[in-house]
């Protein structure tokens, strides 16, 4: 509410106000790709399944998203997380395969890992000076190259590591990395007849794929740092101007090395999350990922110029990229017209979604 | 009817266009509807997805390749408790039975790769590379792997990017920084083998030192019917497509299905038959 | 008097081959208002920019209560408690006008992992010192970019002196403002000072340093002219020395004396 | 009098909930310096954007030479032959100052494919320009970025005084300036009037507007307050006018009146 | 010269003035690339045949890299380059081998479609006001995906569309767009014993390959636009502000179009001389070239906010990508190592070539 009545301010409804936000800028793509998908594609899609098939890769390609976002707001780019992708999955297979290690130390070892990188990677930014783009971009070489020839000594010559399904079988911290969580309600909800039955009498789905609660998780833990502490207002200023935010005091340094960090860290998770889901990895885990994160992020309204962004928005840019590549494969579109209208349907949700808010908030 | 098809290869592959046009013939040919579905790129986490999304429409049959038979083998685990008849082409003959699969329509790429190192090595090569447009894909890994088993002789793995003139140069690159080379084997006929050809050729050395490529292209096939490479190996991708699609097609309409897999290759195509299959190539059939 | 709360001495600063400031000697004491004048490029805002840590002197020392001191960042300094208005406002357009308002310095409530920006006082914290410059904002959530120019002025006014501890430097801060909000920054400065703050004002008008100055120091080509005290110097000479002793452009109507 | 270049006529500008401008009316004359006053915030660069075509008004007509016309973009009212120093300056901090003096309207040589910008004589001019208005620049070819504030405002004066041909738009043209170049800026305004350009002034120094002004237009909060001609109105009344009718702060020293 | 002497300023060496220009700075990163595949790697990298090899495809990269740098200084991106490469490199192929058109059609009609999409790319842009960031992405997608789907029209089902070398044989245009200029003086060379001869008698180098020349040309043309030309001017001004730039009377919304018109026509040339060099084309050509590009823009100095940067830069980048990727081929080094080099090289050549010129400008 505005502190102080205003002859020079119109009033605008609530409904304007909660438009105006960036936050749900992104809501308008989702509606109008759902719009779409509901006329052109098969029923199945907006089935239990469907949704939660559809919404698998969003998580996954979202937090790695929702982390670019966040950097990006800070004015910095992270080329090396589909690499990162990679790497973490390697190590994090290397300690719970070859080295037999338990979750509590894997997982712990493989972040700690990532993290030392992203702060590398910010270390060197900020100590040459150079844009992160061409900084990160070397480690998106070196990185994925190291998968490769960590992949080859570990495996003896094989790019493809194996077992992890095994290894991590029975570990109490599991379930907080893979698999379905409330698989119980489901499997009640099945009995009641609520969700459908496979042949085998398993519930067509088995639970919430834990990567969708991570994602949703991290989306609004993410909002709030943004949006309500100190270091998200260090956020924004960084981004928005490096030299004024470090002349009013805001350690800008310390704020970009946090942020590397923290990408790297998403970049692990999401290795972790994929590495046991698929009990496999391969030196081309999470390749043009980097790509698709900022994608999501720019989808969400973040601008690449930073200083400008959000989370939330993120979180709905990766919504709208998972249900256009999914979504396809509902529909009877020839797959050699797939990416015509992957391409359509990004750019149709973009504009429509900017158009929306620029129409609420009489911008021009 | 409804197939789907679920491949790891993209629909612009050279390679897997084929494979896409023999399922989309079979259609054609059994009146099934066909849809061909893969990732954006070589991505085995994106490509259970796929599967997954197959099966939540309950297709009439479904035709998976299986590169990686742990990540994809809980999703097709699905498509086989949830009913659906599937058949596995191109890759993961090995694994395919174990997860459900009726029957497996395809080559072993390491059994490809190792016939082509044995041919070379009998044509008398010493010293070979392995051109790898797209490392870490383990389908192209495991022909390398096959080859530098069945060639017996040294082999160097040269990583590239998609770009003919970069594989060009760097072919060249490497047979000028060691003259002892003289087997080159690229892993895809239009994008690698054509390059690598010209680059030989640049390089006057078209007698000295033989090339082969997987997969054909009308191009190569042209250069192995004139001579200046040694031959293609041809796994008759056409019929991974092709045969599957109208095994599930008989399978939903008549219950039939054939009892054993389907070996489609290796098939090296040398000078005298390439001319013949030139045309064929072309028009995206072999 | 009392011991200057900073001293700078023979303070040169280089940027690439460009000479910027090439020997200046300048402190503040507590209560005094110590004016900066001299013309345009003579090195006023370079040399506020070294004493608040934004810039490293090239060579020359800084004692801060009478020890040596070098600030690494402008972080440092405002926790030594140094305030500092700078010329280009150090503001961040699309950010709103409370969160640049603490940036660096957000208030805080709960504790512990739930410690979180306390945006509801900060919001009424800013409106109140906003209104005290003369400035009733509209709200407090709009963008600093959308502000005019003068608004903008005085929101960093406002955070300086509402931070201010030991030094309040100002860096022309009243250039862009209207005339109420130009009387209330200068009585500002009388305010702050009484209350024992060394403030550093930088300024181009003769009048609004006499109205407020306690001594002048004069710059004129990264070098020092002479510092003078109140009551020795009167306008016209003020406005010779800050010229660098040029002639003025000849001018009709009341404009004879004093720009 | 004769009639007037540009006549705006009830000009209202919103920016989404935000009404700027409500309702503005003004003109200006060949010959003649119309300042336009008010307090922060009053709306005097939005209206200024409106007449040089930085913004579309969003209800109200503007007459060019007696002729309804609307501008769509800067370029069209500087072809028109109206020039502006925007109060944000429009430089771009990168480049260079003659590359930002010249920006738009590039002089060329050679012909054909090989007409190209002449650096030699824009830098030429560019050196030549600064140093009437009282600044000896170092090089033309350093980067805006790296001058002063005071030396950054001058460039962009000397260009729209460069360029002007019937209209020159002033928005706080002398707020960073020096004694010296103030001088030069307000001589400089005294001496294209008297050439038959119409020059509008946007000022908070009562002395620089009644040292060159032959109108005064006051806005306040969006509204036009009034018009007065020179000696109808003396600088008490116009100050208080400008503060909006309200009480100025209380300042000791020589600062009674004339803020 | 500066115009007036001023005891502010130090007097600097002609050496310090000459490196302080942004064209030269990457000038560092060549030489230090140059030295290190001069010790590691086998000398037949620089022998004459061996420069050529690694100049043809920095030539063709640097084709679109100095367009790509001339769009972000002017504060735009164009992801859809690579997939205009594919496009057009079809549309011509399709001109050539299907309707039979002479080049002195098939080229100006390739080139004028492919300005045309540029024109598009950029009335979106400034039309939604959307960051060209998702706005060529979208086209990268749709690019793509209909080369593919207009190959398989035109080929009856295959993704390659050959016989562009016969069709375009005897041509009088074909040779500015393909083989090498200069044969006749190679050969002449090659006679007197100044090259070496493969055993059939011919020179190993026949030419040098025309992108080259076309590289080198454009890369000047570039310069002379950015750095003498009112265009030049206002490109730069558009990058570093677009309002103050508008706000001075600047073109901008011509600017950007032209910029979006000429990457995408750089596009088209690079792909008319693969086609017609490889005499064939295929719907993956260009592939992550966009990528490439970019890279190369930012090697050479271009800054992402626009604004900033120079087409002898992004020359010079193209030659250490060039390098970098062609040269360990030539060393003995493990060539699963290579992304990890490639990675380590890029990083060093920037971060050498940027510590060189902030030494000599006295940057900080
Ligand atoms: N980063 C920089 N690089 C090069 N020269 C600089 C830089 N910063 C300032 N200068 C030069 O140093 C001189 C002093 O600048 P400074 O901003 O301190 O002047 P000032 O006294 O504040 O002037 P004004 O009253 O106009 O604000 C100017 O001539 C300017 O061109
Ligand atoms: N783009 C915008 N969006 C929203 N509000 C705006 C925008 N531009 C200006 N305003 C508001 O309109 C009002 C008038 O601003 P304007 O810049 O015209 O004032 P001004 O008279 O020039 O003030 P000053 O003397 O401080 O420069 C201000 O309150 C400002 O907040
Ligand atoms: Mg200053
Ligand atoms: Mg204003």
């Amino acid at each position: 509410m505005p502190a102080s009545v205003d002859e020079r301010i119109k009033a605008e409804s609530f409904a304007t106000r909660l438009m105006k936000r960036p936050e749900l800028g992104a809501i308008g793509g989702v509606v109008l790709v759902t719009i779409f998908f509901l006329i052109t594609a098969s029923p199945a899609m907006f089935t239990l399944p469907g949704i939660v098939n559809f919404l698998t890769p969003a998580a996954q390609l979202g937090l790695l998203g929702i982390a670019a976002a966040m950097l990006m707001i800070g004015g910095e780019f992270d080329l090396s997380i589909g690499s990162m992708v990679a790497f973490a999955g390697m190590i994090f297979g290397v300690l719970v395969v070859n080295m037999d290690l338990p979750l509590a130390l894997a997982i712990p070892m493989t972040m700690a890992l990532a993290a030392a990188m992203g702060a590398l990677n910010g270390f060197i930014v900020l100590r040459t000076g150079l844009p992160s783009f061409i900084v990160t971009l070397a480690f998106l070489f070196i990185l994925r190259g190291a998968s490769l020839v960590g992949l080859k000594i570990f495996t003896n010559g094989s790019t493809q590591l194996r077992g992890v399904r095994e290894a991590v079988q029975g570990d109490w911290l599991a379930p907080l990395f893979a698999g379905d969580a409330f698989g119980g309600v489901f499997r009640w909800m099945a009995e009641m007849g609520w969700i459908s039955k496979l042949r085998s009498g398993a519930p067509s789905v088995p639970g919430v794929p834990i990567e969708i609660l991570w994602f949703i998780g991290f989306a609004l833990l993410a909002t709030y740092i943004l949006l309500r502490t100190p270091w998200g207002n260090w956020i924004f200023a960084t981004g928005g101007d490096k030299n004024a935010a470090q002349n009013s005091g805001v350690p800008v340094r310390r704020v970009k090395i946090a942020l590397f960090m923290l990408t790297a860290c998403a970049a692990a998770l999401v290795a972790i999350i994929t590495v046991i889901d698929s009990g496999s990895t391969d030196a081309r885990r999470g390749f043009m990922k980097e790509f698709e994160a900022i994608i999501t992020a720019v989808i969400g309204g973040c601008l690449l110029t930073g200083g400008y962004g959000s989370a939330i928005g993120a979180f709905f840019g990766a919504i709208i990229f998972g249900m256009v590549t999914i979504g396809l494969t509902y529909t009877t579109f020839d797959q050699d017209w797939f990416q015509v209208f992957l391409g359509g349907m990004l750019l149709l949700a973009v504009v429509f979604n900017n158009a929306i808010r620029k129409r609420v908030t009489g911008e021009r | 009817q409804n197939i789907v098809v679920v491949a790891h290869g993209q629909a612009a592959d050279p390679f897997w266009s084929v494979v896409k046009n023999g399922a989309a013939k079979a259609g054609e040919d059994t009146g099934a509807t066909v849809d061909f579905r893969s990732p954006e790129t070589f991505d085995m986490v994106q490509m259970a997805q796929l599967i997954d999304a197959a099966v939540n429409q309950q297709p009439d049959g479904l035709v998976v390749s299986i590169p990686d038979a742990d990540a994809l083998g809980p999703s097709i685990q699905r498509a086989v408790d949830a009913g659906i008849p599937v058949i596995s082409m191109n890759s993961g003959g090995d694994v395919a039975h174990d997860l459900g699969v009726i029957l497996h329509v395809g080559q072993s790429e390491f059994d490809a790769g190792k016939r082509a190192g044995e041919r070379l090595a009998e044509m008398g090569g010493k010293k070979g590379i392995c051109v790898n447009h797209e490392v870490g894909n383990v389908s192209l890994d495991q022909r390398c792997a096959g080859f530098a088993e069945g060639f017996g002789n040294p082999v160097n793995v040269i990583p590239t990017q998609m770009d003919p003139a970069e594989v060009q140069s760097k072919v060249r690159a490497a047979l000028e920084a060691d003259e002892s080379i003289d087997t080159v084997l690229t892993l895809g006929a239009a994008m690698v083998g054509e390059p690598a050809v010209d680059a030989v050729e640049a390089l006057g050395a078209t007698d000295t030192i033989r090339v082969a490529s997987f997969d054909l292209s009308a191009g190569f096939l042209q250069d192995v019917a004139d001579g200046k490479a040694a031959f293609a190996i041809d796994q008759q991708q056409y019929l991974q497509g092709y045969l599957p699609v109208s095994f599930l097609a008989l399978n939903a309409n008549y219950g039939l299905m054939p009892a054993g897999d389907v070996p489609s290759g290796p098939n090296l195509v040398e000078t005298d038959a390439a001319a013949k299959v030139i045309d064929l190539s072309a028009q995206g059939i072999r | 008097m009392s011991d200057p709360i900073i001293h700078m001495d023979s303070i040169k600063k280089h940027f690439g081959n460009v000479i910027a400031l090439n020997g200046v000697t300048f402190d503040v004491r507590p209560g005094e208002c110590h004016c900066l004048l001299g013309d345009n490029g003579a090195g006023k805002s370079t040399f506020i920019k070294t004493m608040s840590g934004v810039h490293k002197p090239t060579e020359g020392s800084i004692n801060f209560e009478g020890k040596p001191l070098s600030f690494n960042s402008p972080r440092d300094a405002m926790e030594a408690g140094i305030a500092t208005v700078f010329q280009d406002l150090a503001m961040i357009p699309l950010m709103s006008v409370t969160r640049n308002f603490f940036m660096g310095r957000e208030p805080t409530k709960g504790r512990g992992p739930f410690k979180r920006f306390d945006l509801e006082a900060a919001n009424q914290i800013t409106m109140d010192e906003m209104r005290k410059m003369g400035i009733n904002l509209r709200a407090p959530d709009q963008a600093v970019g959308t502000l005019s120019g003068g608004e903008r002025q005085t929101v960093a006014i406002a955070r300086a002196v509402y931070f201010g501890a030991k030094v309040l430097i100002l860096d022309e801060p009243t250039s862009a403002l209207g005339v109420r909000q130009t009387s209330n920054v200068l009585a500002t400065i009388a305010r702050v000072r009484s209350q024992g703050v060394g403030v550093v004002f930088i300024s181009h008008n003769v009048r609004h340093a006499l109205a407020v100055g306690d001594r002048f120091t004069v710059l004129n080509r990264g070098q020092t002219l002479g510092t003078a005290k109140k009551g020795e110097i009167d306008a016209s000479e003020l406005q010779d020395l800050m010229a660098g002793g040029q002639e003025l452009a000849k001018l009709e109507g009341s404009l004879g004396g004093t720009v």
